[in-house]
């Protein structure tokens, strides 16, 4: 049998995003898989040496904009740790609600466009009707639907009121409530396994050398969450990684799906013990010298290199993305499966193209 | 199918989850970062804001005394809004609308001459 | 600050990569800073949440060995620091031929910083 | 004006590319086609070819190596076609301005009938969007019969 190239993308309907795939196949099989990206590179890296360092909180949001506050929020933290800034108890609680809040609308919108590569638009609808609920609070508390700048150097930029507590608690509940009739159908139905089970396999081994992050890492049986290390508030809350063993798409929407149940655990539970007091504090100077900031962000752990000089420009700043670290691991699954699988199998890894290209 | 069919039970029922946008407009929260806009007599022309502005939107010439925005530019960060020393700058909730061409907002400001004798 | 690297030489990294992975530590990427004499690469590994880091300097047309013979999956972020640096990495397992982002006839290594406006700016500073 | 080109303003089939956008306003151009905006109440719908499409939805500044695709795409697409720019990346450049692989706007490549600022722009943002092209739509529409009638 004939082998042929066929390329997956970069403008494909189940992709919102152009992602290249030079796929191989012999017959219906895929044999191997070679990645062009490139078609979403900007060059933010050298724009923040360009720009102020207070400026680049707003470029590093739109790195993507659907983890947009993590980015900016780890950001943050780096440059507090080179600059030896302390941020108020509130502060800390306060990111750990807006992170979560950003968790759940992530989830919901890749449960949904998982049940949109497999063919099921009623599910698509469904989920993306819930995540709205989740955006309307992050309009509601951030500003914006998509955008929520709610991370400054020094702390938070937007405080909660007791009213809008009361109002995000209510909805939380509304949101798991809703979700309670919803996910059996990710855990359950003959659909979603028949389309996902043992599709695109990737065990612990594999995942580790490979070296996957986040829900995929979790997926395959390691109990991996950076959130254990404590970061801004976690350490006071409780918390334990979800773990799911099979390695598969399956097992990968099972994590993501158990995980917005307890990212709206963790986001009540934030709101519940949040301090009085400031939620900013004034953050005077330059940074000057380098460090190394990771965070659990819903795709996986992100890491940021920032170094500063003691002038008002950085000398580098790198992000590593979590889907940055899983096309390696994208390369290992797809081998193997079907031509139809490939769409699942893709976005079974989460991907944000302009997260990883920046 | 069989575990989906309560959802779509609970659908053909429930009110419809629609915002029928342009026949109904939703109320916008407030503090919703919509669009800034600009009052050229309480500004100084400091060029405060055109120098944090993270996309580079605004520009302010200090000798002519005009203060530009290009609002396609605009990324509605608010920073000018926090930054601004004479609250010259607003946010408003409403969104900037489409439009056919790009345009580009200038405000001019008091003439120097007239604002010397009040100095 | 939350950050040690242990200092090797460029000769030192395969030895010292291989080790880690015997250990069992998950690569989690490589940093390359342009310190405008020289380049700074930083390959951070990770296990059970605790971060170790391996820090290499060699000049700017020095040649540096390829980890992705133990890490197939750093071979993605050696393209990119080849590419965006201009830095020499020889035997990378999948070379996509420093065209990973860009292409052809663009700024060939955008990330490298600009010495002469650099080294001015740092006069003015300590002056 | 046939039946045809008043079937293309009552239903105009969008085709949507994402160039360097930051996924901001993918997401809500996706959210604008859910249920709780529903953009097909007005008979739009999101389409995968190009060949469908007569209205196409761009997101994000043009870099150099996706300005070709998005050329092709745009030769791809039958006449009358109107392009819409969505979000501030997509009109000037936005917050990417200095970025080395930014060309800049959208019109820097193909040329574009519809500015949509906003970072993200909100679904309404878009629906008005979309709308304010059905009106450029169907200038170009009657043009075209015009120049076909002589």
């Amino acid at each position: 049998m004939a082998k042929i190239v066929t390329p997956f993308g970069p403008q494909h309907p189940v992709l919102p995003e152009p992602l290249q795939l030079n796929i191989t196949y012999e017959d219906e099989k895929v044999v191997s898989v070679a990645p062009a990206i490139g078609y979403i590179h900007r060059g933010l890296e050298k724009a923040g040496e360009l720009n102020d360092f207070p400026q680049n909180v707003f470029l590093v949001e739109r790195v993507c904009g659907i983890c947009s506050f993590m980015h900016g929020m780890t950001y943050c933290e780096a440059i507090e740790d080179i600059m030896g800034v302390e941020i108020p108890p509130r502060a800390k609680y306060l990111r750990v609600f807006y992170s979560e809040l950003s968790r759940i609308h992530s989830h919901l919108l890749w449960l949904g466009l998982l049940a949109d590569a497999f063919g099921f638009e009623s599910l698509f609808m469904k989920y993306w009707a819930i995540r709205e609920r989740i955006v309307d609070l992050m309009e509601m508390t951030g500003g914006h639907r998509i955008i929520l700048s709610a991370s400054c150097i020094g702390g938070v930029r937007r405080d909660l009121t007791d009213e809008q507590i009361s109002i995000i608690e209510k909805t939380l509940l509304e949101v798991k409530n809703e979700l309670d009739h919803v996910t059996p159908v990710i855990l359950k139905d003959y659909t979603v396994k028949k389309r996902t089970v043992g599709i695109g396999v990737l065990s612990k081994e594999e995942a580790l050398t490979l070296g996957a992050v986040g829900p995929v890492l979790r997926a395959s049986g390691v109990a991996q969450d950076l959130r254990q290390t404590g970061y801004e508030a976690y350490g006071e809350l409780g918390f334990e990684p979800i773990v799911e063993t099979d390695g598969d798409s399956y097992a990968r929407a099972v994590v993501r799906a158990r995980e917005v149940y307890q990212a709206i655990e963790l986001a009540l539970e934030a709101l519940h013990h949040l301090p009085e007091g400031e939620a900013q504090v004034k953050v005077k100077g330059n940074p000057n010298g380098e460090t190394i900031q990771r965070v659990e962000q819903p795709r996986g752990e992100v890491l940021w290199y920032v170094k500063g000089n003691g002038t008002k420009n950085l000398v580098r700043m790198r992000v590593r993305t979590p889907t940055y670290a899983h096309i390696p691991a994208l390369l290992k699954m797809l081998p193997g499966c079907e031509m139809a699988d490939v769409p699942v199998v893709t976005l079974s890894i989460d991907p944000c193209i302009s997260c990883t290209e920046r | 199918m069989a575990v989906m069919l309560p959802n779509i039970m609970k659908n053909l029922f429930s009110r419809p989850e629609t915002r029928l946008y342009p026949a109904e407009e939703r109320i916008l929260y407030p503090h919703t970062r919509g669009h800034i806009e600009f009052d050229a007599d309480k500004c100084n022309f400091c060029t405060l804001c055109s120098k944090k502005c993270p996309a580079d939107a605004i520009k302010v010439d200090r000798a002519n005394k005009t203060w530009t925005l290009d609002g396609y530019r605009c990324i509605v960060c608010a920073v000018c809004v926090e930054d601004c020393p004479k609250e010259a700058i607003q946010m408003i909730e409403q969104w900037r609308t489409p439009a056919f061409s790009k345009t580009v907002e200038v405000y001019e400001g008091p003439k120097p001459e007239e604002k010397q004798p009040e100095a | 600050m939350s950050f040690e690297a242990k200092q090797i030489t460029p000769e030192q990294l395969i030895n010292e990569t291989q080790q880690m992975f015997n250990e069992g530590y998950r690569f989690v990427t490589a940093t390359c800073v342009d310190e405008i004499e020289q380049f700074r690469i930083i390959y951070s590994f990770d296990r059970e949440t605790e971060l170790v880091n391996l820090e290499v300097a060699i000049g700017k047309e020095e040649q540096l060995p390829s980890v992705s013979g133990v890490y197939l999956c750093a071979f993605l972020v050696e393209n990119e620091i080849k590419e965006l640096f201009g830095v020499n990495i020889s035997d990378i397992a999948v070379d996509l031929g420093g065209r990973l982002y860009m292409i052809e006839g663009a700024d060939p290594h955008p990330m490298t910083r600009k010495e002469k406006k650099k080294a001015a700016k740092g006069v003015k500073k300590n002056g | 004006m046939g039946i045809i080109q008043k079937s293309q303003l009552k239903s105009p089939w969008v085709l949507h590319y994402d160039c360097s956008s930051c996924n901001g306003c993918d997401i809500e151009i996706l959210a604008s086609l859910t249920p709780v905006y529903d953009i097909e109440r007005f008979g739009i719908i999101n389409t995968g070819n190009p060949k469908h499409a007569d209205v196409l939805l761009v997101t994000g500044g043009v870099n150099r190596r996706n300005a070709r695709v998005l050329k092709n795409l745009y030769n791809q697409m039958p006449e009358p076609k109107v392009v819409v720019a969505v979000g501030s990346c997509a009109c000037t450049g936005g917050v990417f301005y200095n970025c080395y692989n930014i060309l800049g706007g959208v019109d820097k490549v193909i040329p574009v009938d519809v500015y949509v600022p906003g970072c993200a722009a909100r679904p309404e943002a878009i629906i008005d969007g979309v709308v304010l092209g059905l009106q450029k739509l169907k200038e170009k529409t009657q043009m075209k019969s015009e120049e076909v009638a002589k």
